[in-house]
């Protein structure tokens, strides 16, 4: 049995329009999901620059999540368009570089579903435990 | 450094309940810049807030963080305490430590770990905010309104009604549009005529409103509020100021085979025309491809019979440059061009006619005095066919059509299909069909009455081909329902023809860097929330050229966008969102990445002059953003390589500082 | 292609039913018991009757599959009641000389113990005139 | 063998140095050694006579060189550009990094070039020289007494065995005859990588990417890196290490560059060239390439002037970033 438990790092980046919202709406509806997300506000989906997530897993975080709009729904029309086509080409990157995929992610929540949000995060936060600490991302280099 | 007050919001129980608010505040006190740090009951009760105005003053604070609700309830309740305090409001973060927090986590442990994490994300950004400062803009108050259907039309009197100046700019040489070539309007059947051209009079005697017909614009400049516009009118050769419209120079021109366009080329104008009786304004054009004295000199017959003295054979196109508020986009649409559907026999008879010809043809002031004839002989046809959906819903022969459903066809369609039986009961009429929508008030009952009482027989299927024979159509088709093929010998077909959006649509929204789909429509500033509004702030869309549509959702389209630029030109000065891009000059590179994303057309380029180390001047390309028009996405931020484009309030810094506090 | 307007006109009075009235959504056919059992189904009676096409109507089984259950009736969102255009078919064959579907010589052999007389009775009413 | 002589390209340079088309040429001048080249302004056709260098050493792509000289000259410069040189020249056209009525482009042939390190990887150090004959290079080094002489096919640079077009997309005037794009190889290395199971590219790239010693040359050669100031460079990016600070960094650097050429890469090859560590950086690139292809179709960077990067475009139908796993089954 053990004790101390693993308890992964996640960073959430939220656009204010949708999912930060949709994150709010969980929380009036008292979903739970675990401690281990901590949300960043961001205008919109394509406000998150890739050396934003790079510079979560740099410091620590296990997993990184960008959540948006849905496509279409864009409070700036096109927005998480491009979050879509950058994110795509970068988690890809990642991946080839040999990093689990699973602790990189892109989810679209709008205002109105909390409980995707809730939902959502505790999928995700399960994922990146079962992945256990990020050393790859963070050690790259580490001397052989 | 800041000075950082930190105040931890109790919420009652619903914060406190889950999070130790004493042991935040106590472990934010810690915290770089952290001068003082406390916890209340509400921060957000005037007592609460108080609380945060005392603390600005007794400790010089220069930063606020409130570890309270979501800042969606209450950042612009604390910005305004921050500003009565005396700091600027932009100085102030909020930590959500309830929605994000203590109401999804359920024990004290994790909620107040967390809490704390979070308000020292909170501090580590207000740590790097600036003071912001919204910009602020004159307003113009004019509008421009460019096409003058009756989109252009409405928009047009009801901002003018508003007491506003606006001017209409129409390329035709008079305004009315598509209504104007139209017979009767569904559902209520009331004559185009009879509605649209009191509008059209109304427009002319309106004291606020100004048309400029026969002209385009061809320069935008500047942003919301403040767009510099030229405006070419187009030599017409006459005076409009003087003609009376009398059209004694129409009856004495000799040159009479110039194809009309105004019924489709079906008949004949002349090089000196009126498009039509109730033409705003009522002013005769010369066409100079086809008048004899424009072309080499001889003739001169209108100038000779004008009593007004009103032809002016040496006339030049004019630019007029004008200061606008706001723009209305109303350009409209055309019928797709049918020539690439051969198996229509659109190009091979004269018989097969497209839905606007056939309003044309039923028009009392039409080619044939509304007398419904094929225009191959003159005959009366017995036997019509009408094809709905023809290049609507095409998606495999881009070429040929679209992909969309052009929304109006199924609806006029019916019409025509019930005015011929109506007018003509011994004609048997089919229509043929994908599916029949008519999604609007009375529009099913509409289509059901040519249907049971007027037989008109409806058939759903797709003509797949039609050969003329004779002087028949021969028409094949299926029927889905009964399942088999159908052959009928049609004396005159009629094409639904997908409408697309007017061919100066494209280069307009180039100039008004207004964004488009790849349909050439305008895109809204949001599909559902702000239909009538382009991306481009000050620039609003009325009628068919944001997406097909009909005259009674044109209407309210117009009379939406109207309202939305009254609500505009009403402001004196525009008060921008200070959270805006602002691009380093002495980092960018001038490569337009940015501008390629920029959904609002708010970057532009300058050449600017840099002062080098060794005194050497370069000229280099830099980016500028129009604090106006820019709305603080981010995109361009991002694909900014050089990261010389950063966001107000969000900066790269900023959020960087937030990840490092999430993470250590 | 037939078109017999006599017949179609004649139909139209037996049944009351107004066929252009059938907005082809197949609502009828959807729910028909005998759909399984029918050459011609609720939707197609009614769209070629429309059409004037009586004939292979006359001469199909379908309109004796019909359980004139009326679901098609009852479910009809336009009231057409495409029931009412089969029975009027039928009749048209049964007046026909010689058409009956049944003769009473034909009842002994569909006997058996297990069949209500109720539906031998409603049976010869429905397939005979 | 190129199939374009030293003697051409200066015959070509001093005819329009004299007539007067251009004001100096901006080519390939004798570097320390006789295989390397340094990018040189040469102002006169007897400066040319002297420094200008071109051999099967020439892989230098100089296109980025005009932002900065164009900006410094009067006149003309007169650019060789070979294929692949011209759609970097075209990209950064794209850009708007140099003005076009500034250059006077002439493409030459390439019939590819040779990679230096296959060279020394056969004879070891010490060259002291490197001649040409027929398909042949005779070797001369320090260490050994006789010449080796090595067939010009083995030695053949990385991005030449897969060179990806042969055709010019832009000059003012063209040299000898025009090739045509090519179905090249050059993705088969990114695709072996991508058939790896996770931890063998994680301990293929970690072995190669342990060896960076961020001598920013990769940076410094790119013509896709032409920032006024890099990210790395500008302590109010964040990110700012000109050298690494902890061991993540070098990673850290190379997925953000290539992510900032991203859709913007030619993949003229030259950030593997330069490196000292012999790091195939261009794989990096190459994945992002091949993505983009078959994410949103075909698209070169550079083949045209003003054509939009696809990181920089969308569809409302493009796959989301978690198909992209999906997709490969």
């Amino acid at each position: 049995m053990q004790v101390n438990e693993y308890k992964p790092l996640i960073v959430a980046f939220c656009c204010n329009w949708c999912s930060y919202a949709g994150a709010d709406l969980a929380g009036n509806n008292r979903l739970a999901y675990p401690a281990d997300v901590k949300i960043i506000r961001v205008p919109c989906s394509c406000r998150v620059n890739p050396m934003f997530i790079l510079r979560a897993f740099q410091r620590g975080a296990d997993g990184v999540i960008i959540c948006g709009c849905h496509p279409g729904d864009c409070h700036y029309t096109s927005g998480n368009y491009y979050t879509r086509r950058r994110m795509a080409a970068l988690f890809s990157m990642l991946d080839f570089l040999g990093i689990e995929r699973e602790r990189t992610r892109v989810e679209w929540v709008s205002a109105a579903e909390g409980a995707k949000f809730a939902a959502t995060m505790n999928d995700f936060a399960q994922k990146v435990a079962a992945l256990g600490e990020n050393k790859r991302l963070e050690d790259l280099r580490c001397k052989k | 450094m800041q000075r950082v007050g930190v105040f931890v919001c109790w919420c009652g129980s619903n914060i406190a309940g889950t999070v130790d608010v004493q042991a935040v505040s106590e472990a934010l006190k810690n915290e770089p810049g952290v001068v003082f740090s406390t916890n209340y009951q509400y921060m957000c009760s005037q007592a609460g807030q108080d609380m945060i105005k005392n603390a600005v003053k007794e400790h010089r604070l220069t930063g606020i963080v409130v570890c309270s609700c979501s800042p969606r309830m209450h950042e612009a309740t604390f910005r305004k305490t921050a500003a009565a305090a005396g700091i600027n409001p932009y100085m102030v973060e909020i930590a959500n430590i309830r929605e994000q927090c203590s109401w999804v986590h359920k024990d004290m442990l994790t909620g107040t770990e967390k809490a704390i994490i979070l308000g020292k994300a909170a501090v580590a950004k207000v740590n790097l905010n600036t003071p912001l400062i919204p910009g602020e803009s004159p307003v113009t108050k004019r509008a421009l309104v460019i096409g003058g259907g009756i989109a252009g039309i409405q928009t047009a009197l009801d901002i003018a009604d508003a007491g506003f100046p606006v001017d209409i700019v129409e390329k035709q040489p008079t305004i009315g549009g598509k209504m104007a070539q139209l017979d009767k309007t569904f559902p209520t059947l009331d004559c185009a005529a009879c509605i649209l051209t009191p509008k059209m009079v109304d427009v002319a005697q309106n004291e606020n409103i100004r048309i400029f017909s026969y002209s385009e614009v061809t320069e935008v400049k500047g942003f919301v509020g403040n767009f510099d516009v030229t405006i070419k009118k187009k030599a017409r050769f006459v005076n409009e100021d003087i003609c009376t419209g009398c059209g004694a120079c129409v009856e004495k021109c000799p040159m009479k085979k110039v194809p009309n366009e105004f019924n489709l080329g079906m008949d004949n104008r002349h090089a000196i025309y009126i498009p039509f009786a109730q033409a705003v304004p009522k002013v005769a054009t010369i066409d100079p491809n086809a008048c004899n004295m424009l072309k080499n000199g001889k003739c001169g017959l209108c100038a000779r019979v004008c009593a007004a003295g009103a032809i002016d054979y040496k006339q030049k196109d004019q630019f007029i440059e004008e200061k606008y508020g706001a723009i209305v986009v109303a350009t409209g649409f055309n019928p797709i061009s049918m020539e690439k559907f051969d198996e229509y026999a659109y190009s091979q008879s004269k018989d097969v006619i497209t839905s606007l010809e056939f309003e044309r043809l039923t028009n009392a002031a039409g080619p044939s005095a509304g007398k419904l004839i094929r225009p191959s002989d003159g005959k009366h046809p017995h036997t019509i066919v009408f094809v709905q959906c023809v290049g609507s819903r095409c998606e495999s022969c881009a070429e040929k059509g679209k992909e969309y459903c052009s929304k109006i066809c199924c609806m006029y369609t019916a019409k025509h299909a019930m005015l011929t039986r109506d007018k003509y009961p011994d004609t048997e009429v089919y229509v043929f069909y994908i599916d029949v929508r008519t999604p609007g008030k009375n529009f099913d009952e509409f289509y059901r009455r040519a249907v049971e009482e007027y037989g008109v027989k409806y058939v759903k299927g797709m003509v797949g081909k039609i050969v003329p024979e004779g002087d028949k159509l021969k028409v094949q088709a299926s029927d889905l329902i009964a399942n088999r093929q159908l052959h009928i010998d049609a004396d005159l077909v009629v094409l639904a023809a997908a409408i697309e959006p007017d061919k100066s649509a494209r280069p307009l929204a180039t100039m008004l860097t207004a964004s488009m789909d790849t349909n050439d429509f305008f895109t809204e500033a949001h599909p559902k929330l702000r239909p009538v509004e382009s991306p481009t702030a000050g620039v609003f869309l009325s009628g068919a050229c944001q997406g097909p549509k009909d005259i009674p959702e044109t209407v309210s389209q117009a009379g939406a966008a109207a309202a939305k630029v009254i609500g505009l030109l009403a402001k004196d000065k525009l008060m921008g969102n200070p959270c805006v891009a602002q691009s380093d000059e002495l980092m960018c590179n001038g490569c337009s990445t940015c501008a390629n994303v920029c959904p609002y057309g708010a970057i532009s380029y300058e050449d600017k002059e840099f002062r080098m180390p060794d005194r050497t001047t370069k000229i280099r390309r830099v980016a500028a953003v129009n604090p106006a028009v820019c709305q603080g996405c981010g995109a361009c931020t991002v694909a900014c390589p050089s990261g010389a484009m950063d966001l107000k309030g969000f900066a790269n810094s900023q959020i960087m500082a937030e990840v490092d506090a999430i993470c250590k | 292609m037939e078109n017999n307007q006599y017949l179609r006109e004649e139909i139209i009075r037996m049944s009351g039913v107004n066929p252009t009235k059938c907005m082809k959504c197949g609502k009828c056919s959807g729910t028909c018991p005998a759909y399984d059992e029918m050459e011609y189904h609720p939707h197609q009676f009614v769209s070629m009757v429309d059409n004037g096409e009586i004939e292979p109507l006359l001469n199909s089984t379908s309109i004796y599959k019909c359980l004139s259950c009326f679901a098609c009736i009852e479910r009809c969102p336009r009231g057409v009641e495409p029931a009412k255009v089969v029975e009027a078919v039928r009749l048209i064959a049964i007046r026909r000389q010689g058409a009956n579907r049944m003769t009473a010589n034909d009842i002994p052999a569909m006997v058996d113990e297990d069949t209500p007389q109720q539906l031998l009775v409603s049976a010869f009413r429905k397939y005979t005139k | 063998m190129q199939k374009i002589t030293r003697e051409q390209l200066i015959e070509k340079a001093s005819e329009l140095l004299a007539n007067g088309t251009v004001s100096c040429v901006l080519g390939w001048g004798a570097g320390e050694f006789g295989y390397d080249v340094t990018p040189t302004v040469f102002k006169t056709a007897e400066e040319m006579k002297t420094g200008f260098v071109f051999s099967d050493f020439c892989g230098a792509n100089f296109s980025k060189y005009l932002v900065a000289k164009t900006q410094k000259t009067e006149g003309k410069i007169l650019v060789f550009l070979k294929p692949c040189d011209t759609y970097s020249f075209n990209q950064l056209l794209t850009e708007h990094r140099f003005d076009r009525e500034k250059v006077y482009a002439v493409g030459i042939p390439c019939e590819g070039m040779a990679d230096i390190s296959k060279i020394k990887a056969i004879c070891g150090e010490g060259i002291s020289s490197i001649t040409a004959e027929g398909d042949t290079f005779i070797v001369t080094t320090l260490y050994d007494d006789e010449p080796i002489a090595i067939e010009a096919s083995a030695v053949l640079a990385e991005r030449c065995v897969n060179c990806k077009s042969k055709k010019h997309v832009a000059y003012d005037e063209l040299m000898g005859e025009d090739g045509d794009v090519l179905d090249s190889g050059r993705f088969d290395e990114v695709a072996r990588l991508e058939a790896m199971t996770p931890d063998e590219r994680f301990a293929f790239w970690q072995n190669e990417l342990s060896r960076c010693i961020r001598c920013n040359a990769c940076r410094d050669a790119c013509p896709a890196c032409t920032c006024e100031k890099c990210v790395f460079d500008n302590p109010k990016s964040g990110v700012e290490n000109k050298s690494p600070a902890n061991s993540f960094e070098e990673k850290l650097f190379h997925i953000i560059r290539a992510f900032h050429v991203a859709g913007r890469c030619t993949d003229c090859g030259e950030c593997s060239r330069v490196c000292p560590q012999n790091i195939p950086l261009h794989l990096l690139n190459r994945k992002f390439i091949k993505d983009i292809n078959e994410f949103y179709g075909d698209y070169q960077a550079g083949a045209e002037v003003g054509s939009r990067a696809p990181l920089v475009n969308y569809t409302t139908a493009d796959l989301e970033p978690g198909e992209v796993f999906n997709r490969e089954g």
